[in-house]
């Protein structure tokens, strides 16, 4: 059942042939190979590797949800949104992170790190965004340098 | 390990179990110290010495050396103001009280408002307004400094700022306590200027605006690791005259705060002044370390990076992280207090933060040679006959000449915390006094 | 959408197949143009109209509007010099030779020297030095503009800077070509003036320094993509008394700049200047466009950010990135200009830059009303029978306060290139112009 959502989901967005062509299948796994699938994704793939967290944790570790239900079901909506961005290409450039994925990241970071944080949030991990960790910490996931060029020329005919 | 791991999850139901019980009234940080020793130790160190270039103090060595020997013309420009009397560095949050007590300017007479900064008061303001602390507040301007620090001892709080003042003592949140703040913000919600360093109040400004803007219960966690600094780190007046009252009706910039001064009135009706300036007559303006509103004119500040984030960074205590309460120079510091945000060497922060310190330094002297230009003009035209009525457009220059000085002389970082603003008002300050001196010779010429 | 997806793939294993040779010599864009179409397409765009607040340009409609009708002082600050009789806003790079070519300052003699940054002159320099394009230069500030002109269109090298100048036509390497920014640069890194912004001048100095620093080979890829700029974005001397010259001997700062000027001397002797003001006499120094001079001040180039960076950021060409080519204001570009490093939304950068600019601006307007003080104050002085002599040190002081006020009023970004550092610049030049108005009312009541 969760399967099907997702393969819908996803299929929705691209239309299944597409979507089998540009590696789509491997979209589902947690290689951090899978995103960078998409040529759109390849500066952080590119800044991930040289970042700290390198060793530490991949693509999915950060930005999708760790429990498994609502894992399957962020990658269905954000394959949506992917798919539908990558066809359009109607996203804002570069692509910067926002509401609900800045949400799951932060989730992410505390569920990793709970042991270093729990003070700052005086013990009480009830509200996870109080304290939003990239704040500070902005440059864990993809390092210093700028993680995405700017967008495409849209006086340009494709 | 084991054990360990099992009092992880203890704590984690358990958000602060504590050993002793802490009230409003608790005001002794000692107490405090027993439920949580890691911030009590660290906040024990502001008594330690510290020393940066133009920051820090000398510690519990030797009375901090007197800023008025670094910079000369300050003795004059303050003459007819208790600060020309004894003006020293600020020093930890330790000795506030002790300070206060012991600075010379005790010699004229103080009122009781200055301790809404410099102790632990809150239960002493409760005392004094039956249990509503504003209404407190508002009698201790009225009461000598000598009287209200007395009642402060006698009662057992004679404390530096403590736990209960930036605490909740319930749940631990950060809040702020201190009446001048509350209401000097609650001033600033309710005017129309542009806040870009504070988005909690454009959006309680989007609501009915039928309650109050409450910092407590509106402002994010963010904003609230400022606002616990900015219930003293701000221009304030304190004298006899009114309370205590922080000048945010306009806005935060420089010049909101001056026109609110400037359309103070004093009871007589004549326009507010601290003091007159000995030598000139002129009526001026003093301020007090805006280190706050200055910061809100910055790009630390429109990126949300607050006071608490630069001087209370995180450090780790052990397997996790906790604020250091140690309230210093972030330069004494900066691998936690810059290097999480800015990955480049320790060496180069600290070139960056003095290529700006040197600069707003060197703009500082060129304004207060310009304003020593400006009292010689105006004593040579004193010299030459001139009146008071004469004199007047140089000795109104002379009061905004200052006002910018001082801004920036009072204000603790050397200008850092908003660079560009510094070496605005800066350059402003040497503009005006320069006319002031040129309105003086005019006089003195034509007489 | 299959097609689509495929010939992403493919773009990003192929680099530029090259379609037709270019050379040295090939200095029209539209040849390079076959080669790397996307580029050349962006390159063309710099013929457009663009506008923001500060900067930008009217484009090909109108002759951009004139400078002078914005801030009136400056035509009479500049009374004596060309500028007073035609100071334009700059335009696209597309414009330069044309803009040149029709300026009203033609009407004065200019030499040649001033094709150096307007045109595609490296052929023209190498055949005028036998090969040696240095040696070519070199004469060019003896021959009249229109004459160097005529030759480089008969030569038909009649473009504005192109690709060769910027690239080296084999590897397509960014490169620099102008003999003066190699003979600045090289002056520069001889001097032990610090450059935080230019770490690679530092590593060069480390070495024996037995061959001069060369920027083609010592620079950093970072630092080439600005001095591809500093090549013309500079300021300079370029009339016939001697070479074009980049005055960076004593370092980059405003100050060195100012030093090298006050030390170089003319023929006779005497000390340099650019024009005697008309109306007071004194001896001026003309600031140009000092984009990278102030560039270097600020922390934008101490955390090697480069021009390109900025005006020619990347742009994403379905899987390949290529540089924007349309040279023009960030403002206009914000997303691919600052957001790649800024996480923030659009209209809060803007607003960045405009509070940035806005104090520039108004303590440029200061800055003026100041200098117009000064030259009043020295007309009542020879009104009033004063000898230039006597006016001497008020009009020492002109010269130092123009040469701040014009450091910013040239300077084409509104000091966003080093907010605080142009603050500076300002705050010097008001206080000093109010002091030469002080100095010349003092000559003026003595007669
Ligand atoms: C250690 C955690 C971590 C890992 C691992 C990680 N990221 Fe990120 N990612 C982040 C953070 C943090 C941000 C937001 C940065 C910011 O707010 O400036 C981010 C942002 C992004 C963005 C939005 C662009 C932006 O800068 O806001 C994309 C796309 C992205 N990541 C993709 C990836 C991909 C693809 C991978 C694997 C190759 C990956 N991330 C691995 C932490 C991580
Ligand atoms: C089908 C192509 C494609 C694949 C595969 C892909 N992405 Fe993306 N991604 C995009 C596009 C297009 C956007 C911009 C969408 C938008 O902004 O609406 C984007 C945006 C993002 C963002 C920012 C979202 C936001 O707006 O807050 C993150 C984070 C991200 N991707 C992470 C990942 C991770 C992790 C993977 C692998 C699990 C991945 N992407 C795989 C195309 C792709
Ligand atoms: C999958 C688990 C995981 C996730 C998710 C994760 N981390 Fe980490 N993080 C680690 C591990 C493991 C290390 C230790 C790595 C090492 O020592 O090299 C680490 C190290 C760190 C460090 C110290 C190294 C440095 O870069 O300064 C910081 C800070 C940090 N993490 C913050 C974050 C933040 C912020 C996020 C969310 C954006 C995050 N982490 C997400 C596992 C994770
Ligand atoms: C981005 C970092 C940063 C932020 C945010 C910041 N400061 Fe500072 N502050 C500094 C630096 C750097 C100095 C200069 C210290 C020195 O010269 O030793 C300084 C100096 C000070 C000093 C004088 C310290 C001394 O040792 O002499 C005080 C007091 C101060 N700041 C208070 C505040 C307050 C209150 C706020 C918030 C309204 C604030 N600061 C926000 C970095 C910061
Ligand atoms: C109740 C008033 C009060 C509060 C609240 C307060 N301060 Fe202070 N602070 C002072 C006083 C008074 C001094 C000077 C003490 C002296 O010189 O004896 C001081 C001194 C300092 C110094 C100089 C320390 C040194 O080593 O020289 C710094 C830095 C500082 N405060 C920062 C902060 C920050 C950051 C906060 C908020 C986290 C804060 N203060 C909250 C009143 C306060
Ligand atoms: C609105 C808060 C506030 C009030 C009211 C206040 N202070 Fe302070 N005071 C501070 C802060 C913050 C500092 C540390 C920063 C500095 O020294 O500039 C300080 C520092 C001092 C110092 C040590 C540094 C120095 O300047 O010599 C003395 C002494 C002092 N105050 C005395 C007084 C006296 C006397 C009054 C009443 C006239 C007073 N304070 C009222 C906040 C306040
Ligand atoms: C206001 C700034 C700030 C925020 C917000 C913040 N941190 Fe930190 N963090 C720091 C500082 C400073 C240190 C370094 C402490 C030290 O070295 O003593 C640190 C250290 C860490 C470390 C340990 C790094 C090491 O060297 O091992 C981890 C992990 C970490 N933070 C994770 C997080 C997570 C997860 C969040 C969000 C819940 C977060 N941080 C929020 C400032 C911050
Ligand atoms: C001048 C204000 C101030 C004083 C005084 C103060 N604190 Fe704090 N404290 C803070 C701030 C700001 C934070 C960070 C809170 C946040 O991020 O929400 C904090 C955080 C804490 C926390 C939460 C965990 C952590 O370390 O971040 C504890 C517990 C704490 N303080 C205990 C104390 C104790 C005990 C005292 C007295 C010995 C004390 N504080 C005095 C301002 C203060
Ligand atoms: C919580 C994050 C954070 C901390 C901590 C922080 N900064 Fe910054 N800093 C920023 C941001 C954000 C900017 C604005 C520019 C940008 O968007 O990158 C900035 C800008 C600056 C600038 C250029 C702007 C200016 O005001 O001149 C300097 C210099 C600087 N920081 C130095 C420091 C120093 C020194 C410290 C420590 C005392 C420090 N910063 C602490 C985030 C931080
Ligand atoms: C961090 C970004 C940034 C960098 C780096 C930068 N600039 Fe700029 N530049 C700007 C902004 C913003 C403006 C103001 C544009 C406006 O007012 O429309 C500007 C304005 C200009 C202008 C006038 C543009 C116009 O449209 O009127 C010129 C010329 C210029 N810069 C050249 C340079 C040169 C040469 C360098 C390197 C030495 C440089 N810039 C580095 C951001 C930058
Ligand atoms: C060969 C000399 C030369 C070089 C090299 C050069 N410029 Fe220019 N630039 C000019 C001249 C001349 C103009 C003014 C043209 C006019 O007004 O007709 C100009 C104008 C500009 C403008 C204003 C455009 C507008 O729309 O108003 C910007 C921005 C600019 N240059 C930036 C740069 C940057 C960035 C670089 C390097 C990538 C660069 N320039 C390289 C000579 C040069
Ligand atoms: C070192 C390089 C350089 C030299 C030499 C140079 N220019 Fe320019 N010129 C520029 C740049 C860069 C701009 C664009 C920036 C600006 O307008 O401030 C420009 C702009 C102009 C403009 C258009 C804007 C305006 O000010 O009206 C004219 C006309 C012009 N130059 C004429 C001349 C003349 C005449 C000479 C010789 C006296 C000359 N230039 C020498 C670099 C140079
Ligand atoms: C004013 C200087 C300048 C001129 C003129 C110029 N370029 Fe460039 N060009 C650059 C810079 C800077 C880069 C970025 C190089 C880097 O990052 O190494 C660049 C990059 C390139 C690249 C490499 C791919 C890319 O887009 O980053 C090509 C190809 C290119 N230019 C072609 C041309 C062509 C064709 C012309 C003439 C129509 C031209 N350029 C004119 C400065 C210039
Ligand atoms: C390649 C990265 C990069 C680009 C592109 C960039 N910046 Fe920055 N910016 C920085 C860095 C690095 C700092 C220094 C502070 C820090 O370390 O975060 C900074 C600082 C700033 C500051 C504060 C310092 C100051 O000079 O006032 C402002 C404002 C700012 N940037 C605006 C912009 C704007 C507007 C643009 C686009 C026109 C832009 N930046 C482009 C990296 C960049
Ligand atoms: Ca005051
Ligand atoms: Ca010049």
């Amino acid at each position: 059942m969760i399967t099907l959502a997702v393969l819908l989901g996803v299929a929705v967005g691209t239309g299944a042939y597409t979507f089998r062509y540009a590696e789509g299948f491997s979209y589902f796994s947690t290689d951090p190979a899978a995103c960078a699938n998409c040529h759109i994704m390849t500066p952080q793939y590119d800044s991930w590797q040289k970042s700290s967290h390198h060793g530490a944790a991949t693509c999915v570790d950060c930005h999708l949800p760790h429990r498994f239900i609502s894992k399957y079901l962020a990658k269905a909506d954000n394959g949506y949104h992917h798919s539908k961005g990558f066809t359009l290409q109607d996203f804002h450039e570069p692509i910067m992170i926002k509401g609900k994925n800045r949400d799951i990241l932060q989730k992410n970071c505390i569920e990793c790190h709970d042991d270093m944080v729990h003070e700052l949030f005086r013990r009480d991990m009830t509200k996870p965004d109080v304290v939003s960790c990239v704040h500070c910490h902005a440059s864990v996931g993809h390092g210093e340098l700028p993680t995405s060029i700017g967008g495409r020329d849209e006086n340009w005919s494709d | 390990l084991l054990i360990n791991v099992f009092e992880r999850k203890r704590e984690a139901e358990n958000p602060y179990v504590r050993l002793v019980e802490v009230t409003e009234d608790t005001t002794d940080p000692e107490v405090w110290g027993k439920n949580w020793p890691r911030q009590y130790d660290s906040y024990k160190r502001t008594a330690l010495t510290t020393r940066t270039r133009f920051g820090g103090h000398g510690g519990s060595e030797a009375l901090p050396e007197e800023k008025i020997e670094r910079d000369p013309w300050l003795k004059r420009m303050f003459l007819g103001y208790a600060f020309s009397i004894d003006y020293r560095d600020r020093r930890g949050h330790a000795y506030m009280l002790e300070d206060q007590e012991q600075t010379k300017r005790q010699n004229v007479p103080l009122s009781g408002s200055c301790l809404h900064c410099h102790g632990s008061v809150m239960p002493l303001y409760r005392e004094l307004g039956d249990g509503d602390a504003f209404k407190g507040m508002d009698e201790t301007h009225k009461i000598s400094y000598k009287e209200t620090n007395k009642m402060l001892h006698d009662m057992g709080h004679a404390h530096p700022v403590s736990c209960v003042d930036c605490h909740d003592p319930e749940s631990m949140q950060v809040r702020v306590t201190r009446p001048g703040f509350i209401r000097g913000i609650q001033d600033l919600a309710a005017s129309d200027a542009p806040v870009p360093a504070i988005p909690s109040i454009d959006i309680w400004r989007q609501g009915s605006r039928s309650t109050p803007y409450d910092p407590n219960v509106d402002a994010t966690r963010g904003e609230m690791r400022s606002f616990a600094c900015a219930q003293c780190h701000v221009e304030y007046y304190c004298a006899g005259g009114f309370p205590l009252t922080f000048p945010w009706k306009n806005g935060l910039k420089m010049e909101d705060l001056e026109k609110q001064w400037d359309e103070t009135t004093m009871k007589d009706g004549s326009r507010f002044y601290d003091y007159k300036h000995k030598e000139s007559g002129a009526e001026i303006l003093k301020v007090q370390h805006p280190e706050f509103e200055l910061w809100s004119q910055g790009v630390h500040a429109r990126s949300g990076v607050s006071c608490s984030d630069c001087h209370m960074p995180y450090m780790r205590d052990g397997a996790s992280k906790v604020s250091d309460h140690w309230v210093r120079s972030p330069l004494l510091n900066v691998n936690r207090a810059c290097q999480t945000c800015h990955h480049v060497s320790e060496k180069e922060l600290l070139a960056r933060v003095d290529s700006i310190q040197t600069k707003n330094f060197n703009l500082l002297q060129a304004g207060g040679a310009a304003l020593m230009d400006l009292l010689d003009a105006v004593a040579e035209a004193k010299q030459a006959g001139a009146t008071q009525e004469q004199l007047k457009p140089a000795l109104d220059l002379q009061r905004k000449a200052q006002w910018r000085l001082d801004y920036i002389a009072a204000e603790n970082s050397m200008g850092f915390h908003a660079p560009q603003e510094a070496a605005r008002i800066l350059a402003e300050a040497a503009d005006l006094a320069r006319q002031g001196q040129v309105a003086a010779l005019k006089v003195a010429h034509q007489m």
